[in-house]
């Protein structure tokens, strides 16, 4: 049982290096898209003793928003804005996963700061939750790409998710579904932000945004 | 009752003004919205309303608080916007800054937008619950988002951006924060416990201290980029000077006190859990270091909206330092919220009118406004003045009560600092100020300028007569509410 | 006390109204200046009958502020320094009613009476505050008013700079004000001034730091040396009524401050009293020095000012010495010296400023070196600044001499009595006054010579004319005044013992004894001078006599056998002073400016200086510029890159979770 | 006050003139000229107030108004002054002050004059004169100072009277720098040499003459009358102070500080033959060292 948990959880830390490893617009949605679907699974098989229609409610919201709607979303702006790659992040690839790597360990010893009280899920629950999220801040820091940062923050809110899935165990379903419902007004805000950039810049590398300052 | 339709009219009022055609109407709808909340407001301070939803809307001391500021501030500002955007004119026309050709995003959806920002930030006065908490602060945001984006051009889209982008990271990690501190609530048989801050403070000691205080670190760094302490502010000036005044005012005098009080919920169990003095430390930290970044980029500022935004990173530096200081300081914080919210509403009110006669927000390019704009000149010396601590305005008494807490707990060192970056503030302010009210106007600017009209002018000089009233005369209740906020706070 | 209330209640309705008549200059110049009038002499009357009867019961309302609490109280010091406040400021009134008249129709006087009203107003409410906060606020009112009066004319560049300067040295002089009245508070919990007696016991160095604080807060007003930077820009910017108010009675506020402090903060140690007699002396010096060079003769009044300010500190120095070594005697000439120098000061200084107003209304400039000869076409006015200079000097009869020779008792009494340490003190007093004498002396020689007498250096005097009554008779007055505080000068030490009482912490008793003997030395003063006015007077008689019946011719000025003498020939202001000032050129650092006569057959050639003043050059903008550049060092911090800012956030998060976890 | 005083006050008005003719002929013989009559400065007087007058058209009435202030102050001022062991006609304490700022009125007065003719010559005298007195005044209270704390009393009256042998056993070396530096005061206040030199008609270098060349007639005559009073004034202070005649009786003191006083005048002719004028500039290191003298004696005192 728990093995299932700690692999799932070690796929996300894989999906993490994809993201950070690629410089395809498409596959880092892909990539996105895959986590969500994990955290689906993670969600089922964390709650795998009682499976009431409030966990299922949340794994089809969260697999619905994150899996699909989201990756739907973001393929749709990515064919609007005829980019297809991140040109020349401010971090190169190789060097963005030995960050990743120190990113976990970073987490990893954060985790054991943290002792985590009553029954645990996983050991590598809250080091994974925090270097998921991690990964996407040095996603929205290293590339210059307004869709690339749009999926760190998706990543940053898996991680997150992550979290919540693992550790959290008294949480208002409501409480869950406010959260992923302002996520995705987020993303849906953030996407037009972007179509407006494209049109305005004639790209989306926020590279360009650099009027505004003393 | 009366909380859920402080909420939910402005949704109603919004979503109606997303379907209205005629413009009058919907400009109407902003005055008309506002005047019934304020008068919600108002009847809230007679007769507590009881809380909604098991006890997760309620309305305490602080939220009362907060609400009366914004209510307020928004009632003003509604009729600022609607003379505002009877001045502006619409379709295509050149930027002054770059000469670049814009027009503005629909009036139906900024009108629908001020509408719904102003449920959101409801919302945050009135929660108990820290998820809803974080559900209505991620709603100022994406609410406020288009506000800024009115203007359609470059420099506005880049702002909206940077706010978006900046403010959803921050609070993704108070989201963070708010799942550690559901771990840290004791295991307890049966249902969980609902995470509302009464409940919270109730387990008291018996939360888990280690995870409480991580958990405050990540909703300290989450809310304060939406609330502006340095260094998490960046978002603030470039949002400030690129949005329409009316929007500037509303950021600078609601939103950053709402995103306070988010940071001050959790503050309250972090006392009750008998780890008070670890968040006000923090506090106390960030709000010196506001103050100084603030400091910095005052002096010898050009861009006199941006100096205005800075200027608001110190005050909630102000205001988060009284509070870290506790006490009698505390009393002077809430105290200081008040004022700063008029003030700087006031003052953004003010540049909106200096935009529209000088076309510039160069302060090397304005001259001699006192004679060009009389009565806006008049009101943005004497904001100054306020803004900067003088006799007989209101943030004179805030931040005199603030210092004497200071000192009076033996903060002496912190105390120094406080004075000596109001002073460097001071200068760098009056050097700019002064040379945009004094003087003659150019002939260019003489030909240009239209004179003001009502609509813009009546607004901020209502908030200057509250703040010059606020700095002779605090009145009885408002000290009695401020008391209890702050005895919230664990302060006195 | 009510009969104040009156005053200042008075006083904001005059300002209100001429705010209101803002349309018609006219009528809110006469509105302004008969509120004014009107407001002040009730403030008069509530004085002078508060020094008559001794105090009037205090006013206690409560007041919805934090820590405030609407009490106002009427010691003998506070009327004593009503006084002035109220009687220049009437004056000035009346004065800047005809002065202003130059800019009917081209600026709006509205708001200039509105100041105007709310600064005298503001005055008398910093004299019977007697809560903290009340206090700094109308202190506050008190420093802001001055900025609107001294940028009234901000069409020129160097009245604005003025403003900006006087407007931050106002505010920066408050902080420490503001943490002084916290920390006198802070034992007691109450900002009253009734309960701020303990704050001085609370710590071992509590009471020093207390002291430095007053100095520092209120020697800013003051204008000590070296924060006296704004006091000679803002007075030459300003209206002449405003700077005679300025000069007269704002900078006391700052001495009254010091004094008020002194009765709350217990017995003085000995180096309270060396500390302002060196600051004293320094600014006297500095102050008639700096005063000697100027060529603006509204600038060498403000110098003058911070001169006098030098002597009233002085006094207030020797006195607390005197208390500190318990001396009674050496403690009441002191005080007394200094508090009637205030009073005196505000007549002389005002007339002075008032003198020059006339000159700069008739002939448009007060460069001393461009005017001469007014006598001639101004008899009255030059009569009274002839009366305004020799009173500054302190020449007898005149009151200067009067409250001058008090500080000379005191200090030759400690320098003969006192043992070491404070003798030498004592004797650095006397000599210090006497340098600073023969200096002031020398200054408004060149000043009032170089202005009214000879001829006329230029076609700037031929315009010049008698202003009308309304500048005249407040002159005529406070001329009076000078002469007649003079010759009373007993009298007015008589009625002095309960203010020094109030003022230094000791008996009324002890206080009039000790004065007793500076008492009978003034009256001998008196009778001298009154032998004097006889004596010239027969003189003159004599003298008449003797020229009856003898050719008495008319001729030209005896040059000596030169052919062709101009007016440009007469010895200017400058070369009248070049002597000092070569001789104190390290102190003073005149820029020179020269272009040299060159070639067979000279174009032209001129020579200019100016003396700036140090403090500003060498350590304010030094200072100012420095904080600036170590800033802006940090202003990369906001290069608009999004990636870094959102940096920021993760370095912040990452740092406290290491740093507190 | 008392009756004795008002002799000296006489004896002052009547010899004070033939103190300039002792010293005249002092520098006569020196000179080893004949010299002018010892009471030509009385025949000058007497000639001057028998003229008329020329003024300049540019005066006003401070113009005339200023010998006459500057002889009563000066008159004023020999109230104050103790002269053979007796107490002044009017004493109080502190009474040096007003004798020391009454000759500066009379300065005062003299310099407005000056100024009032707007010639440069005189413009340039009367900048010279209140600059080197401004440098004396300190000096002068200095050496009050000394003198109130050597005899612990402060009033001419009480001070000068005070000194007697004893004082001299105690603080005699004390007496004589004050005396000292009075009597380099002197100088300078009167416009002798080394400071000035009333003798020459070199209007560049003069300093107390240059600044009256305009007045003639009865105005002249004050002024000369006055200055002559001054000095005497002066010199009455120094024979004061070094005189131990304290409470002797008044015959013998008038006589013997009178005898004094034209010591005195000796001296100063003696001085003034041997000695050359000082540079304008050197002036301020004379003073200079007056005032050493002067702290040196009262540094002693304590």
């Amino acid at each position: 049982m728990g093995i299932w948990v700690d692999s799932t959880i070690i796929f996300i830390v894989l999906t993490n290096f994809m993201l950070l490893a690629s410089s395809r617009l498409a596959a880092l949605v892909r990539g996105v898209a895959l986590q969500g679907f994990t955290l689906g699974a993670l969600l089922l098989l964390t709650h795998s003793d009682n499976l009431t229609y409030r966990v299922w409610l949340l794994v089809v919201a969260a697999v619905g928003i994150k899996g699909i709607a989201f990756p739907m979303f973001l393929k749709r702006t990515l064919n609007n804005i005829n980019v297809h790659r991140e040109v020349e992040p401010y971090i190169g690839y190789s060097l963005s996963i030995l960050i990743g790597i120190a990113g976990l360990l970073l987490s990893l010893w954060i985790g054991s700061r943290l002792p985590l009280p009553g029954p645990i899920v996983s050991t590598l629950a809250i080091p994974v939750a925090f270097s998921t999220m991690l990964t996407g801040f040095f996603l929205i820091i290293s590339r210059k790409n307004a869709l690339t940062q749009v999926i760190g923050y998706l990543a940053a809110e898996n991680g997150i998710f992550v979290f919540g899935v693992t550790a959290v165990h008294s949480s208002s379903i409501w409480v869950e579904l406010g959260i992923l419902l302002d996520v995705l007004v987020a993303v849906f805000v953030m996407g037009i932000a972007i179509h407006h950039i494209n049109k305005e810049f004639e790209s989306t590398d926020v590279d360009r945004f650099s009027s505004l300052k003393d | 009752m009366v909380l859920l339709g402080l909420i939910f009219i402005p949704v109603v009022m919004g979503l109606l003004a997303l379907v209205l055609r005629h413009d009058a109407s919907r400009r109407l709808l902003l005055p008309v919205t506002a005047v019934i909340h304020s008068a919600l407001t108002a009847s809230a301070w007679f007769d507590a309303p009881g809380p909604v939803w098991g006890g997760w809307l309620l309305l305490d001391g602080l939220g009362l608080l907060f609400l009366s500021i914004t209510s307020a501030l928004f009632l003003v500002a509604s009729f600022y916007a609607v003379g505002y955007l009877g001045k502006e004119d619409r379709g295509q026309r050149q930027d002054f800054q770059e000469g670049v050709i814009f027009s503005n995003a629909p009036e139906a959806a900024f009108v629908a937008c001020l509408l719904f920002f102003l449920a959101s930030m409801t919302l945050v006065t009135l929660c108990q619950h820290f998820g809803l908490l974080w559900v209505g602060v991620e709603a100022t945001t994406l609410a406020s988002a288009p506000l800024i984006y009115f203007h359609r051009h470059r420099r506005s889209l880049e702002a909206t951006w940077k706010y978006l982008m900046i403010c959803s990271v921050g609070i993704a990690l108070a989201l963070m924060g708010y799942l550690l501190l559901a771990i840290a609530v004791p295991e307890t048989p049966g249902t969980g416990v609902p995470m509302v801050v009464s409940e919270l403070m109730r387990l008291g000691t018996s939360l888990h201290t280690v995870w409480l205080k991580a958990a405050f670190i990540f909703f300290l760094v989450g809310y304060g980029t939406k609330m502006g302490l340095a260094p998490l502010h960046t978002w603030l000036p470039d949002a400030h000077s690129e949005s329409p005044s009316v929007v500037s005012a509303l950021l600078s005098g609601a939103l950053l006190n709402c995103a306070f009080l988010a940071i001050l919920r959790p503050l309250q169990v972090l006392s009750a859990a008998g780890e008070g003095p670890f968040g006000r430390e923090l506090l106390v930290f960030f709000g010196l270091l506001s103050m100084a970044v603030a400091a910095i980029f005052i002096l010898g500022q050009e861009d006199y909206k941006r100096m205005l935004a800075y200027s608001s990173v110190e005050h909630m530096g102000i205001i988060s330092l009284g509070v870290g200081i506790g006490g009698g300081a505390a009393f002077g914080a809430m105290l200081h919220a008040v004022n700063h919210s008029f003030v700087k509403g006031m003052l953004f009110m003010v540049t909106g009118n200096i935009l529209a006669a000088y076309k510039t927000k160069n302060t090397r390019k304005v001259q001699g406004m006192l004679r060009l704009i009389p009565v806006t000149g008049v009101l943005w010396v004497l904001g100054f003045l306020a803004i900067t601590g003088s006799p007989p305005f209101g943030p004179f008494l805030s931040e005199f009560t603030v210092l004497k807490g200071m000192l009076d707990t033996g903060h002496t060192t912190a105390a120094v600092m406080y004075l000596l970056l109001l002073a460097i503030i001071f200068i760098g302010m009056t050097s700019v100020v002064l040379k945009m009210s004094q003087g003659a106007p150019s002939e260019a600017h003489q030909s240009m300028a239209s004179r003001e009209i009502y609509a813009t002018v009546i607004p901020p000089a209502l908030l200057a007569v509250a703040v010059t009233v606020l700095g002779v005369y605090v009145p009885l209740p408002l000290q009695a509410l401020l008391h209890n906020a702050a005895s919230l706070l664990g302060g006195s | 006390m009510y009969l104040l209330v009156t005053a200042i209640v008075t006083l904001g309705i005059g300002g209100m109204a001429a705010l209101l008549a803002n349309r018609s200059p006219r009528l809110s110049s006469a509105i302004g200046t008969s509120g004014a009038v009107l407001g002040s002499a009730l403030g008069l009357v509530s004085a002078v009958t508060c020094l008559y009867s001794g105090g009037t019961a205090p006013l206690e309302l409560s007041w919805e502020v934090p820590f405030g609490s609407f009490s106002l109280g009427m010691d003998a010091l506070s009327a004593f320094f009503l006084l002035p406040v109220f009687g220049l400021s009437a004056l000035a009134a009346v004065y800047g009613n005809e002065y202003m008249r130059a800019y009917h129709g081209r600026k709006s006087l509205g708001p200039h009476w509105f100041f105007f009203n709310l600064l005298i107003a503001g005055m008398a409410l910093v004299v019977t505050a007697r809560n903290g906060v009340l206090f700094l606020i109308a202190w506050e009112v008190m420093s802001l008013a001055p900025f609107f009066l001294v940028t009234f004319d901000d069409d020129k560049e160097s009245v604005r700079s003025a403003g900006w300067t006087y407007l931050v040295a106002a505010h920066l002089g408050s902080l420490p004000l503001l943490v002084l009245f916290i920390m006198l508070g802070q034992t007691s919990g109450s900002l009253d001034f009734s309960s701020f007696g303990a704050a001085a016991q609370a710590a071992p160095g509590a009471a020093g730091i207390l002291f430095m604080l007053a100095v520092v807060g209120f020697g800013t007003k003051a204008g000590f040396l070296p924060l006296h930077v704004w006091l000679p820009e803002a007075h030459p910017a300003a209206p002449s009524h405003v700077s005679a108010v300025m000069s007269g009675v704002v900078i006391k506020m700052g001495i009254y401050g010091i004094l008020r402090t002194l009765t709350f903060i217990g017995p003085p140690p000995q180096w309270w009293g060396i500390t302002l007699i060196g600051i004293g002396l320094a600014s006297g010096a500095v102050g008639i020095l700096f005063a000697i060079a100027q060529h603006d003769l509204k600038r060498m009044l403000a110098y003058s000012s911070v001169e006098n300010i030098g002597i009233i500190t002085t006094g207030l120095g020797i006195g607390l010495l005197g208390r500190s070594l318990d001396q009674p005697v050496l403690a009441a000439l002191g005080f007394g010296g200094a508090i009637f120098h205030v009073l005196n000061h505000a007549m002389f200084k005002g007339l002075l400023f008032m003198g020059a107003g006339s000159v700069l209304h008739s002939t448009g400039t007060v460069n001393i070196n461009r005017l001469g000869g007014l006598h001639k076409k101004m008899p009255k006015t030059s009569a009274y600044f002839l009366i305004g200079a020799a009173a500054v000097c302190g020449l007898p009869p005149f009151n200067g001499f009067a409250s001058e020779f008090l500080i000379y008792l005191a200090g030759i009494t400690g320098g003969t009595t006192l043992p070491a340490g404070g003798a030498v003190t004592a004797w650095c007093v006397v000599v210090g006054l006497a340098a600073v004498g023969g200096l002031a002396a020398l200054c408004f020689a060149q000043a009032f010579g170089a202005v009214f007498l000879g001829e006329p250096r230029g076609s700037l005097a031929d315009k010049a004319h008698e202003p009308g009554p309304m500048m005249l008779v407040p002159m005529a007055l406070l001329a009076g005044g000078c002469a007649l505080s003079g010759l009373l000068a007993p009298m007015i030490l008589f009625k002095m013992p309960s203010a020094l009482s109030a003022a230094s912490g000791i008996a009324k008793e002890t206080v009039a004894s000790g004065l007793a003997t500076a008492f009978d030395s003034l009256t001998f003063i008196v009778l001298v001078s009154a032998a004097l006015i006889t004596v010239a007077s027969l003189l003159a008689l004599l003298r008449r006599r003797l020229l009856e019946g003898r050719t008495v011719g008319e001729a030209g000025t005896w040059d000596c056998g030169y052919a062709a003498p101009t007016t440009r020939m007469q010895y200017t202001a400058s070369s009248f002073t070049q002597p000092i000032t070569a001789l104190m050129s390290q102190v003073l650092r005149i820029k020179t400016r020269t272009t040299a006569p060159s070639g067979l057959f000279p174009a032209g050639a001129s020579f200019e200086t100016a003396t700036p003043g140090g403090t500003r050059e060498y350590i304010y903008k030094p200072v100012f510029n420095g904080v600036a550049s170590a800033l802006s060092r940090f202003k990369w911090l906001q290069h608009g890159r999004i990636h870094l800012y959102v940096m920021y956030i993760a370095i912040t998060l990452i740092a406290l979770l290491v740093w507190k976890l | 006050m008392d009756a004795e005083a008002l002799i000296h006050i006489g004896i002052a008005l009547l010899l004070a003139p033939l103190f300039l003719g002792v010293v005249n002929r002092t520098k006569a013989v020196f000179a080893g000229r004949q010299g002018r009559p010892l009471l030509q400065a009385y025949f000058d007087l007497a000639k001057l107030l028998r003229k008329g007058a020329v003024y300049s058209r540019t005066t006003t009435w401070v113009f005339r108004a200023g010998p006459v202030i500057g002889l009563s102050a000066v008159l004023m001022s020999l109230t104050l002054l103790p002269f053979g062991g007796q107490g002044a006609l009017i004493s109080f304490k502190g009474d040096f002050v007003l004798f020391a700022y009454l000759l500066g009125l009379a300065r005062f007065s003299t310099v407005m004059a000056a100024m009032d003719v707007g010639s440069s010559f005189e413009g340039m005298g009367a900048s010279r004169e209140v600059t080197f007195s401004a440098l004396a005044e300190p000096v002068l209270f200095l050496c009050f100072l000394a003198l109130a704390r050597h005899t612990g009393v402060f009033s001419f009256s009480e001070m000068l009277p005070a000194i007697s042998y004893s004082t001299w056993t105690h603080a005699g070396p004390a007496l004589v720098l004050v005396a000292s530096a009075l009597f380099l005061v002197t100088l300078a206040e009167n416009s002798r040499i080394p400071i000035d030199d009333p003798n020459t008609h070199l209007e560049l270098t003069m300093i107390h003459e240059v600044m009256v060349l305009d007045h003639g007639g009865p105005d002249f005559a004050f002024i000369q009358y006055g200055s002559a009073l001054k000095l005497w004034a002066f010199s009455a202070l120094v024979v004061g102070t070094l005189l131990p005649i304290g409470g002797i009786d008044l015959p013998t003191g008038v006589v013997l500080s009178t005898a004094g006083t034209f010591i005195l005048a000796v001296m100063v002719g003696a001085v003034e033959s041997t000695m050359a004028r000082l540079r304008l500039l050197r002036v301020p290191q004379y003073m200079a060292g007056a005032a050493a003298f002067a702290v040196f004696a009262l540094v002693i005192a304590l």
